[in-house]
């Protein structure tokens, strides 16, 4: 449990050894000591997955008090895997936020690191009210990192907060009824207790909602694509990636423990449903809008539209496989988005505009950039050698084998079908050479050959698809 | 002896009452600020004191009672500052709009 | 007595429900702060008839005095508009509240009845002699939960971050002539009224261990001495570039972060206070905590004019 | 109608006035206002199910004031944005 701790302890150390350091010191040392404690987060997180191979499941009760009362911090394999995750993102993004030509102002190294520790509280957490606060703490970091790029960030920003706020109070008075009616905090002696009664129901309706709002999931996503569109490239790369994920992961422990079995069956189907129209309504958004950035934030909406799904079908069934795929899809569609922010980031400073026909002749203007970003599409559709290949076959292996499955499958083919179009629809302008966008700026190459290395990575997991398989399900699920 | 210490405190109860009353009456029909301003603070801070009076006869302890005294202290000096505050400030508005459409 | 029970009890909910609707529906933007300012009391009177002091006092330092002076600023710059209140299909959303509000009241009244045997507070006042202080909502917050109180330190540090961020892109920072001078009488009352809060704080966050109080309340206080200190003039601008400032305000969440690693690997285990240094550590860790509290929500209030040369 | 239920409701009645508050209305000064009224509402029906016990709930009483933290400082970073929003607006 130490390796894990100390992976989140690293970071809000670094956050506030920074601040305390002063502007002076955070724009000379502030990118490599990023760096260095993402590495060192990473190597702390490698250290823990490899300690839960063997004994699936790690716990620790801050304060050495007794179960009901101190919180109590677990470490499965799945949360070492995501601290990994966020450790990895870390870097890449702080990399190329580091040597970027338009990089970051210098005081986004303090707010970075005290993300990555925020998010590593996160998935550690075992106790609902330790996960409000780390809820809250999630969206005010956002919005101190959203408001950097200025003041057209200010209106989003400002909405994504009071939108948040209202969120965390509906998931706290969940929280609050959870309490008055078992008297638990704790997820894991909740999840004995808990059974399908009226109040429970209204409880976990109520969280649901609140973490589907800040999760940005289809019918509450509206500030997502205003806010992560006028965020820094490395601010909006962030956010998609991994700031979205909290609330899904609190919403996959709330339904797979806290509820009971038979009423997250019940659930199942709805979060599959909404999940496809997720994914049509976000692509048929992606695929209107006029600008790259909130192209690419709207696929963010479907994406996650896709992992509800997922979801879904997982408290349907209670499949080992459909929870390989869902965790499985996270990763890949974190590193994918993240590549594709950075690439679109590049491309509009190199092209000078923010609009999709400043695209024309892209593969001859910023030909690594759009390369990236076609390779991290492909990921978001699926395309084989990619990690979203990987999730998307996990996923439809268990539905495709027996005939009643069909319409889900069904479900995930237009879900590809509209994830095609919309990147494609970008990647196809690029290669129109006939009349190409003039350019006034010179390339920055090595921020390009950047954006690119999410890109690779993400094809790289299709090659380490077995461990992957193998800690997830194996691990413990 | 108690029901004439009973008798006592319930007049002094509804003289507090009396004047809180009053006070809020005055903030209602006032017409400028100046005015709501003697209101509010000379009549409330009067039954303030009258309550103080009611409550410490009820308890008849000492401390509660300087307690109490205390608090009522403390109002009635934050009461007056402010009051001075509003009304310079309200002052210094007034002046500002008749120069400015003195010279309009 | 039971009457004397009803009737404060109809009166205080029917005042919190009609200003709490009034707030958000009146006309004038003044008249809602005020009305807001007002909520705000009537709620820390809510807190102390449900026997919860330690809230009362947080509600009114906080809910009341620091949220309405937020509020006053904010409004004396937007421009003074009167809202035109959404008429349309008035009654029909009111309905639709109404029928979500019993929905919501039928299932609620079911927790109003403590069933079940719920341990969990017997296991606190169990539990709370050895945890180095007597009052238990203290040793929830400091020793049971300090997780939880390390994590919302870094969400009040966090705000002030958001804040500063927003204060770099300002052009407008302080100067001295648009400010008018303070009258001598709001500098003579500021400086009579500044030790007494002072005092006031420290006495709150001394007896937090045994009674009703703590770090928050103690912050709160003491945050409302520096920003009438620094309203009245007496005190300059708060600059966060001074490190002296930035220390001030990190040392909560450093100390409690540093506690929890050190106990993490020369003791037990994370946040597992040595048994005999326990009171001593949260003792140190409160008062830390508070001078961050009263530095972080000074700066909330009164840090708008920060110089942009940082 | 014991004093639980009676500020159970009332907890409940604040959050529903908050969230319609908060649905409904255009200027953001009062939709910030409305999530503090939200925000007092949670924290009414907590200090209500504390109530219960005839020595109050100790636990409960820990979480509404980090709520209360919570909330003020959320609340200082809503109201510093939508200053320089307004400011930001005049200056054109």
């Amino acid at each position: 449990m130490n390796p894990a701790l100390s992976s989140m302890a690293l970071p809000l150390l670094a956050g506030l050894l920074l601040l305390l350091a002063g502007p002076g010191l955070m724009r000379r040392w502030g990118g490599t000591l990023t760096l260095i404690v993402s590495v060192a987060s990473g190597l702390a997180a490698w250290m823990a997955l490899q300690s839960t191979l063997d004994s699936s499941r790690q716990e620790a009760l801050l304060g050495g008090w007794e179960e009901g009362l101190a919180i109590r911090l677990e470490l499965t394999a799945l949360s070492a895997l995501l601290l990994l995750f966020t450790a990895l993102i870390h870097g890449l993004v702080a990399l190329y936020a580091q040597f970027s030509r338009h990089g970051v102002s210098h005081a986004y190294w303090p707010l970075s690191c005290l993300l990555h520790g925020t998010l590593a509280a996160l998935w550690l957490s075992g106790d609902l009210f330790n996960l409000y606060v780390t809820l809250e703490l999630l969206g005010l970091v956002s919005v101190a990192l959203l408001t950097q790029s200025g003041p057209r960030a200010w209106r989003p920003a400002l909405n994504y907060l009071v939108l948040s706020l209202a969120a965390s109070l509906c998931y706290l008075l969940g929280v609050a009824i959870l309490y008055g009616q078992y008297g638990l905090l704790d997820i894991e002696l909740l999840s004995g207790v808990t059974e399908n009664d009226a109040v429970t129901r209204l409880a976990l309706v109520l969280m649901t909602g609140g973490l589907m709002l800040k999760a940005a999931m289809w019918p509450l996503h509206g500030w997502l694509p205003a806010a992560h569109a006028s965020a820094p490239t490395a601010v909006s790369a962030l956010l998609s990636a991994l700031v979205v994920k909290g609330p899904l992961f609190i919403l996959w422990r709330l339904w797979s423990e806290v509820a009971p079995a038979d009423l997250a069956i019940q659930a199942g189907p709805l979060f599959a449903a909404a999940g496809i129209a997720a994914l049509i309504g976000g692509g048929y958004a992606s695929l209107r809008s006029p600008y790259i950035k909130t192209l690419v934030a709207y696929s963010t909406v479907a994406q996650m539209g896709y992992a509800m799904m997922a979801l879904g079908l997982l408290l349907f069934w209670q499949h080992p496989q459909m929870h390989v795929a869902l965790w499985l899809f996270v990763i890949a569609h974190g590193l994918a988005k993240a590549s594709l922010f950075m690439a679109a980031g590049e491309i509009q400073h190199t092209v000078g505009t923010t609009r999709i026909s400043g695209l024309r002749g892209a593969t001859q203007t910023a030909p690594i950039a759009m390369f990236a970003f076609a390779v991290a599409g492909g990921s978001l559709i699926g395309l084989p050698p990619s990690g979203g290949f990987l999730s998307k076959w996990v996923l439809l292996g268990p539905l495709l084998n027996d005939p009643w499955n069909w319409p889900w499958a069904a479900g995930v083919f237009l879900g590809t079908l509209v994830s095609a179009a919309y990147v494609f629809r970008a990647v196809i302008m690029a290669f129109d050479r006939v009349h190409i966008k003039r350019v006034n700026l010179n390339p920055d190459h090595t921020a390009q050959w950047l954006a690119m290395l999410p890109a690779l990575l993400v094809w790289a997991m299709a090659l380490s698809g077995n461990w992957l398989v193998q800690w997830l399900a194996g691990g413990g699920i | 002896m108690t029901v004439a210490l009973e008798g006592l405190r319930i007049v002094l109860l509804a003289g507090g009452l009396f004047f809180f009353v009053t006070g809020s009456l005055g903030l209602l029909r006032f017409p400028d600020t100046y005015t709501r301003l003697h209101a509010v603070t000379k009549a409330d801070n009067v039954g303030l004191g009258l309550l103080v009076a009611g409550l410490s006869l009820h308890s008849l302890e000492w401390q509660s009672t300087a307690l109490m005294l205390l608090i009522w202290l403390f109002v009635m000096a934050s009461g007056a500052t402010s009051a001075q505050l509003l009304a310079r400030y309200q002052r210094e508005q007034d002046r500002q709009e008749s120069a400015s459409n003195g010279n309009r | 007595m039971e009457i004397a029970e009803a009737v404060l009890d109809t009166a205080l909910i029917g005042l919190l429900l009609t200003m709490a609707w009034a707030t958000l529906h009146t006309q004038r933007m003044s008249a809602a702060i005020a009305l807001f300012a007002g909520f705000g009391m009537v709620l820390a009177l809510i807190w102390a008839r449900l026997r919860a002091p330690d809230l009362a006092l947080a509600e009114a330092a906080i809910g009341a005095g620091l949220t309405s002076a937020l509020l006053l600023r904010a409004a004396s710059i937007t421009r003074e508009e009167t809202i035109r209140i959404p008429t349309s299909r008035l009654w029909l959303r009111w309905l639709f509240v109404t029928a979500v509000f019993a929905w919501l009241a039928v299932h609620v009244l079911a927790l109003s009845t403590l069933d079940g045997g719920h341990s969990l507070p017997e296991l606190v006042t169990g539990q709370t002699p050895n945890s180095g202080v007597r009052h238990p909502v203290t040793a929830v917050l400091l020793n049971f939960r300090a997780w939880d109180t390390l994590l919302e330190l870094l969400v009040l540090l966090l705000a002030l971050l958001g804040f500063r961020q927003i204060a770099r892109h300002n052009r407008h920072p302080y100067d001295a002539d648009h400010h008018p001078a303070p009258w001598p009488l709001l500098k003579a009352w500021s400086r009579s009224l500044a030790p007494l809060l002072v005092v006031t704080g420290g006495y709150l966050l001394w007896r937090g261990s045994d009674d009703p109080g703590g770090a928050f309340q103690a912050g709160a206080v003491l945050a409302a001495a520096l920003v009438l200190l620094r309203l009245s003039g007496q005190l300059p601008v708060f600059r966060w570039s001074r490190w002296t400032v930035r220390l001030a305000a990190l040392t909560g969440p450093a100390l409690f972060l540093s506690v929890a690693i050190g106990s993490a690997v020369m003791g037990e285990g994370w946040l597992n206070y040595p048994d005999n240094a326990s009171t001593l550590l949260i003792v140190l860790i409160e008062s830390a905590a508070t001078v961050s509290i009263a530095v972080t929500l000074a700066f909330l209030v009164a840090g708008e004019e920060e110089d942009i040369a940082e | 109608m014991t004093i639980v239920t009676a500020y159970l409701l009332a907890g409940l009645a604040l959050f529903l006035i908050g969230l319609h508050g908060l649905l409904t209305l255009q200027s953001m000064l009062r939709r910030i206002m409305a999530v503090n009224l939200m925000g007092s509402g949670v924290f009414l029906v907590l200090t209500a199910l504390a109530a219960r016990l005839p020595e109050t709930d100790p636990v409960l009483h820990a979480l509404v004031v980090t709520g209360l933290v919570v909330s003020i400082s959320a609340t200082a970073l809503a109201l510093r944005l939508h200053g320089a929003l307004e400011r930001h607006r005049e200056d054109g």
